[in-house]
């Protein structure tokens, strides 16, 4: 029966994270920007969290079961804190989860027991490709099988944390022409690593861009094993992931800018005493409100096993141009205030315009 | 726990409302639009029978346990219009405004009458010949701002009558419920012009009473198959009773007074339900576009990059993602209220969005099937001109959109004008 | 040197139509819509403004001199007072303008004459067809040359005044592929005009479909004889005038709205004195001014002889959605009361949204 | 007569501008933006020259002629200001903003400053160094509402010398003209607390004067290049004539004051040469879009029916079209303005789409070229981040729209707040 309400455990999750959140990250995020850098402390609490344990079974290590509207709640609390400390926090998900989803029982023995352990695990993936042309459904990376091996050529970016990852899962395209993800050591032949990526928003997650020239790896390595993945199914868990992250960005936006119009005076009044503020903001909420409802529907879909490429398509849609709406509407709010950056609606913008074009980031 | 599973005893009802839809309502949409002021009878019969047993059934529980049903748990009435209507609307608005019911007149009494007055005006929807509700709020000065309410009842004291004096527009069904049936209007009149929204309240004005009279059917850009009319009481009389909620004129906060409460508490039901009807006309002109577009071989793949989309493939992906958020909004509304909470925001929300959706939606189907969309042999055109309805009544967008920022600011009608 | 101010005639020009149209034409245009039929006192005065032969030079009987600027006011003020009068005044203007931009002498010797007496004359054009995938670049509607004869075939629609023409210029398309027009006697033998058309808007505007089949005209009714006619003029021109008129009926909606708005009192209040509606009439004119300096600017390329054809395709863009957005704004500023068929602003909704679908109904 | 035709010499003009554009400005744009408190050298060394020698040639115009010039017919001076703001912009807005003239500041006392104060803070602008202007209104406290303004101006009457003491913020080129040459600021500053708009005086601040401290350099989402600054007032003591327009306070309708009207009028032109940067970004992120995607193969075809455009070539028609309609309403408010018209709701107007427009378009343009598109590795996400000051600086986009509804709706701030 229709029901928008979270239970126990999503709430107190949520609200652990809502806790971190503002208390630890809100302390860092704006300093962790300019320097490109986010203190390690945070990073570690972050983790302690135990926010992928949590999602994973016993059977493997983990305590609790994993549930992708349950993750697309923690994702929006914990991205409302700050994106960029969100997606390196949680970045090992990007390979536990799709194991989770799809591996082997080897591989899940072999990656998901790590997750119990205090050491956050040296874990990334790699899907987008530097091309106007990227489709994840049809990328240029490929990897042919010859005697028993894999071998992937291509080039990446958008590898979070690339450069001390000891595993990282690369998406290529087989020969079938299906997308599939092969588990690589950091250290394999042909595998490099590129500078650091410079990017207009996400200036606190390093990332980096990967060539892979005939990089072999045993076949065993291929998620999923001989049958391989469903693609569709891991592309909708991560398009719910970051779409639950814009949520959390928008709200942060539009919570600065109320409590900005509230207290901002001009003309001997609060600036939100006037329509054409107070309808921006207005406007706003029910946008925000409008693409939770649409994140929340395709992770109910997924977690029911049903069919949501069409759902998670048009969720993106939404999504993507709701969260530039919103952070735009922000600075503009804020006005000139809003274009300096003691206020953080400017970097919530940056970060916000990169949802439409960053793919793959995280996932639940 | 989140979930958006309809639960199958609606689904089945609206596998009903669908047939009704598209073998009732859409082959005479054309003609009702065409011909304005006449009566979608085949409509209106299918629907009497289903809805007077209906209504009999529920009476009849009431009178045994008591109005509120017994039964633990969500209540689906408020679930199941939305949905309903959503569907009838699908199959087409004008048509689905004439259902033979007590309507927001009904609402009202049903949220601030006594138990002998539900008895007394709702009964009679439970048995013979169909019979239609209404509410009369509007006037010609008196649009969103009801303080500004003109209508006049003064109480005389030899008859113990209220005589009622004003015009009121915009009454939708008046004319079936005041003249085409034995039914009754819900009307908003003032008992004492200086106590502003204190002194309104709302009294019913039963068919054929005396000095009632119809004044102006309306003819409107759509919902051309709904009866819209200007009413003009002169000097009406009627039974002291006949008022609902008490008559006092308490001069505290105006809104809090009972009898605008309880307007504002249809409210929370009637917004959602009417972006309902919205966001049903908006899938009508999604789902031909769609299929006609199929017909000449476009269709959306939706595994295609953003990159590669065409014009046509964002347009149709825009359309279905604003209809979603819309329905979703409008469906959140709803189930508050199911789960029993308060839903003011939230039916403010949904209205203002799906009202806006909708009229945006239809406007595109017209544009995206050329100048087919244009010709009135096609009904995409028609639902344009129904569908932007909703975004004016029961609240302009903008009325909406101030409620919601008020609400969501924390501010009161002094904060924000 | 960049100047937007009207020059002595056309000012004159504007103000006399303007004159017609507020004193003439706003009396009938709603009772025309409701009745789907102008009155004729209306149409022949209308005629005797003389806009047509005012754009004909001397030399074919005419008093002026053909300027796509001028055409384009002229039509602003035209349809400002209501489209489809304005349309049914203007329809052999289809005939007339093109043949002055594109005909042979002989053309111009037969049909242009004829404009400078009282009896307006019964000619019309035929573009548009009955089909989603209408290009005007590539129609359906074919003409072949057979023995010193074109022989055309097709179904056209939204043909202006098409049941009491005398002559219809129909466009079709010629083996090589170019869009070229036809000047068809009204009683060719395989021409059928088909039922008046029931349309959304324009109800006042009676519009026929066409059935060609084998229709044999001789070659020398070639617009433009065997040279034919670059259609990119004329669509070009087309194009100018159906975007002019579209300011018009934005500019009727504005000026209507505004006024509305100014004396309906809510709250004690005009609804004008509220940012949320003010700011709605502020944009609407912003966009009304920004449109029609679109369309000078293609007007005025057109008049110097250049390529125009990308400012006009930006120019309808802007201005399709420009006077949908306005009309719709102005039914939305009047509430209900823009709802019901008592206030013009439902029925230059139902105009405006004819502008992005219909094509060469008039031309300047 | 209508006509869009460019005057010659201005198209020439526009021709060196370009070469300063493309090859002074673009290679250092990133640089600039990456290393925000640096100055750029290699722009300011090839204007300056080219503007003194202008200056100096005007100056010795006017002083043999008079302050206006003799010539008849429409004043370019504007026209040509907006054009090339347009061409440098596209270069790159954050150097373009570090321009070696008396700016703002410089127009004040054009508009409203004796033929002495002329002379005396303007020549600096004909010879040696190069020297900025700046204008000081802004305070934490008093954005687009100025008369919240708390900086004061007293008179010591011993002395005869005003005193100043406040704050001001986002004070463009204020170091420049402070700190790093001998310009100056004109700074807003009221003689009257209680006299509101009236009290108001601008004031000519000069570079070094004691008392006068810049407080912060302002680190920002872009313009960069820029120099953004706090100001800091502290008995900070002027000679009596550094007061522009009479010091009077006249309580007749505040907005009618000399001092108060030469601000506004700066605006009539200040707004339109903003709304031109604001063009100049949008036309180098759209130029660049279409460049790289035609290197992809994707080229608008113009000839194409709607109904087959690509979602991309949809797109850039639309960022055109947008593009075009700021860019002729800037052109228009420019060109009153040339012809002697009043254009004060032009100049509001053309401010209100340019700003909006600019801040869509190259969004938009960092979307269609995907992952690149969001790398500093291009300069797109950088015209993103500086196109957006535009929508906020010389009056919000509220604040315009604000200023066009009172005009066409003649309307004064009591009627429309």
């Amino acid at each position: 029966m229709i029901d928008f309400e979270l239970d126990e455990e999503q709430k107190m999750l949520s609200e652990a994270i809502g806790r971190f959140a503002a208390e630890r990250v809100r302390r860092v995020y704006r300093e962790a920007d300019e320097e490109g850098q986010i203190p390690a402390d945070v990073l570690r609490s972050g983790w302690e969290l135990g926010l992928l344990p949590s999602s994973i079974p016993e059977e493997y290590g983990g305590f609790g079961a994993h549930s992708a509207v349950t993750g697309a709640i923690a994702l929006e609390s914990f991205a409302w804190g700050d994106l960029a400390i969100t997606l390196d926090i949680l970045a090992p998900g990007l390979v536990a989860i799709p194991i989770l989803l799809a591996g082997t029982e080897a591989q899940k023995a072999t990656y998901l027991p790590p997750f119990s352990q205090e050491e956050k695990p040296r874990l990334t993936a790699a899907l987008t490709e530097p091309s106007i042309h990227y489709d994840p459904r049809h990328l240029k990376t490929t990897a042919a099988l010859r005697d028993g091996h894999y071998v992937l050529n291509g080039v990446k970016s958008m590898v979070p944390l690339a450069d001390e990852a000891e595993t990282i899962l690369v998406y290529a395209q087989e020969s079938d022409g299906r997308t599939q993800g092969f588990l690589l050591p950091r250290h394999t032949p042909g595998l490099t690593v590129g500078e650091r990526e410079k990017l207009m928003g996400l200036r606190a997650l390093p990332t980096f861009g990967l060539t892979l020239t005939d990089c072999r790896v045993p076949a065993a390595n291929k998620l999923g094993g001989d049958a391989g993945i469903d693609f569709e199914v891991i592309l909708n868990h991560s398009r719910v992931a970051l779409a639950a992250a814009a949520v959390g960005v928008a709200r942060a936006s539009h919570e600065y800018a109320m409590r900005y119009a509230k207290e901002r005076i001009a003309f001997g009044e609060p600036i939100a005493h006037r329509q054409s503020i107070a309808f921006m903001l207005a406007e706003m909420a029910i946008d925000i409100d409008a693409a939770r409802l649409l994140v929340w529907e395709t992770a109910w879909l997924l977690d029911q096993g049903r069919p949501a490429t069409q759902n998670a398509t048009v969720m993106k849609q939404y999504v993507d141009e709701m969260v530039l709406r919103v952070t735009d509407g922000a600075v503009q709010v804020l006005g000139g205030h809003g274009y300096i950056r003691e206020h953080p609606v400017e970097l919530w913008l940056r970060n916000a315009r990169g949802f439409a074009t960053l793919d793959g980031l995280a996932i639940v | 726990m989140i979930s958006f599973e309809i639960p199958e005893r609606i689904t089945n009802e609206l596998q009903l409302a669908k047939m009704v839809a598209e073998q009732v309502m859409r082959p005479k949409s054309r003609y009702y639009d065409e011909y304005e002021h006449e009566r979608p009878w085949e409509y209106i019969n299918v629907m009497w029978p289903v809805l007077r047993d209906q209504n009999k059934r529920r009476f009849e529980r009431q009178a045994s346990n008591g109005s509120r049903p017994q039964r633990e748990g969500p209540d689906y009435t408020i679930l199941r219009l939305v949905m309903l209507v959503e569907q009838l609307s699908w199959g087409d608005a004008g048509q689905y405004l004439c259902t033979p019911d007590a309507a927001l007149g009904g609402a009202a009494i049903e949220a601030v009458g006594t138990t002998d007055q539900k008895n007394r005006f709702l009964k009679r929807f439970g048995e013979g010949e169909p019979k239609w509700g209404a509410m009369a709020m509007t006037e010609p000065g008196a649009g969103s701002d009801t303080s500004a309410i003109r209508t006049v009842a003064t109480l005389d004291e030899k008859t113990n009558e209220w005589v009622l004096n004003g015009e009121k527009i915009f009454c939708t069904s008046g004319s079936l419920a005041l003249e085409e049936s034995d039914g009754f209007v819900v009307v908003w009149a003032t008992v004492d012009r200086h106590a502003g929204r204190a002194g309104m309240k709302p009294f019913v004005v039963e068919a054929k009473t005396p000095g009632v009279s119809i004044a102006k059917k309306e003819e409107k850009l759509g919902i051309r198959a709904s009866d819209t009319v200007a009413i003009v009481f002169n000097d009406a009389r009627l039974p002291y009773d006949h008022i609902l909620g008490s008559p006092e004129v308490q001069q505290v906060d105006a809104a809090s007074t009972k009898g605008f409460k309880g307007a504002m508490r249809t409210f929370d039901a009637s917004r959602p339900v009417v972006a309902a009807s919205a966001m049903g006309i908006a899938r009508a002109a999604l789902d031909f576009t769609r299929e006609r577009l199929a017909e000449e071989g476009i269709k959306v793949d939706y595994t295609k990059p953003r990159f590669t989309w065409t014009a046509v493939e964002r347009d149709l992906i825009e359309m279905e993602a604003r209809h979603k958020a819309g329905w979703l909004l409008t469906l959140r509304a709803a189930g508050l209220m199911a789960h029993g909470k308060e839903n003011r925001l939230e039916a403010s929300m949904c209205k203002a969005r799906a009202g806006e959706t909708a009229t945006w939606i239809t406007q595109k189907a017209v544009e995206l099937l050329g100048p087919l969309g244009y010709s009135r042999e096609l009904l995409v055109e028609k639902w344009m001109r129904d569908a932007k309805i909703n975004d004016i009544y029961e609240g302009t967008k903008q009325i909406n959109l101030l409620i919601v920022a008020r609400s969501i600011l924390g501010y009161t009608r002094h904060e924000l004008k």
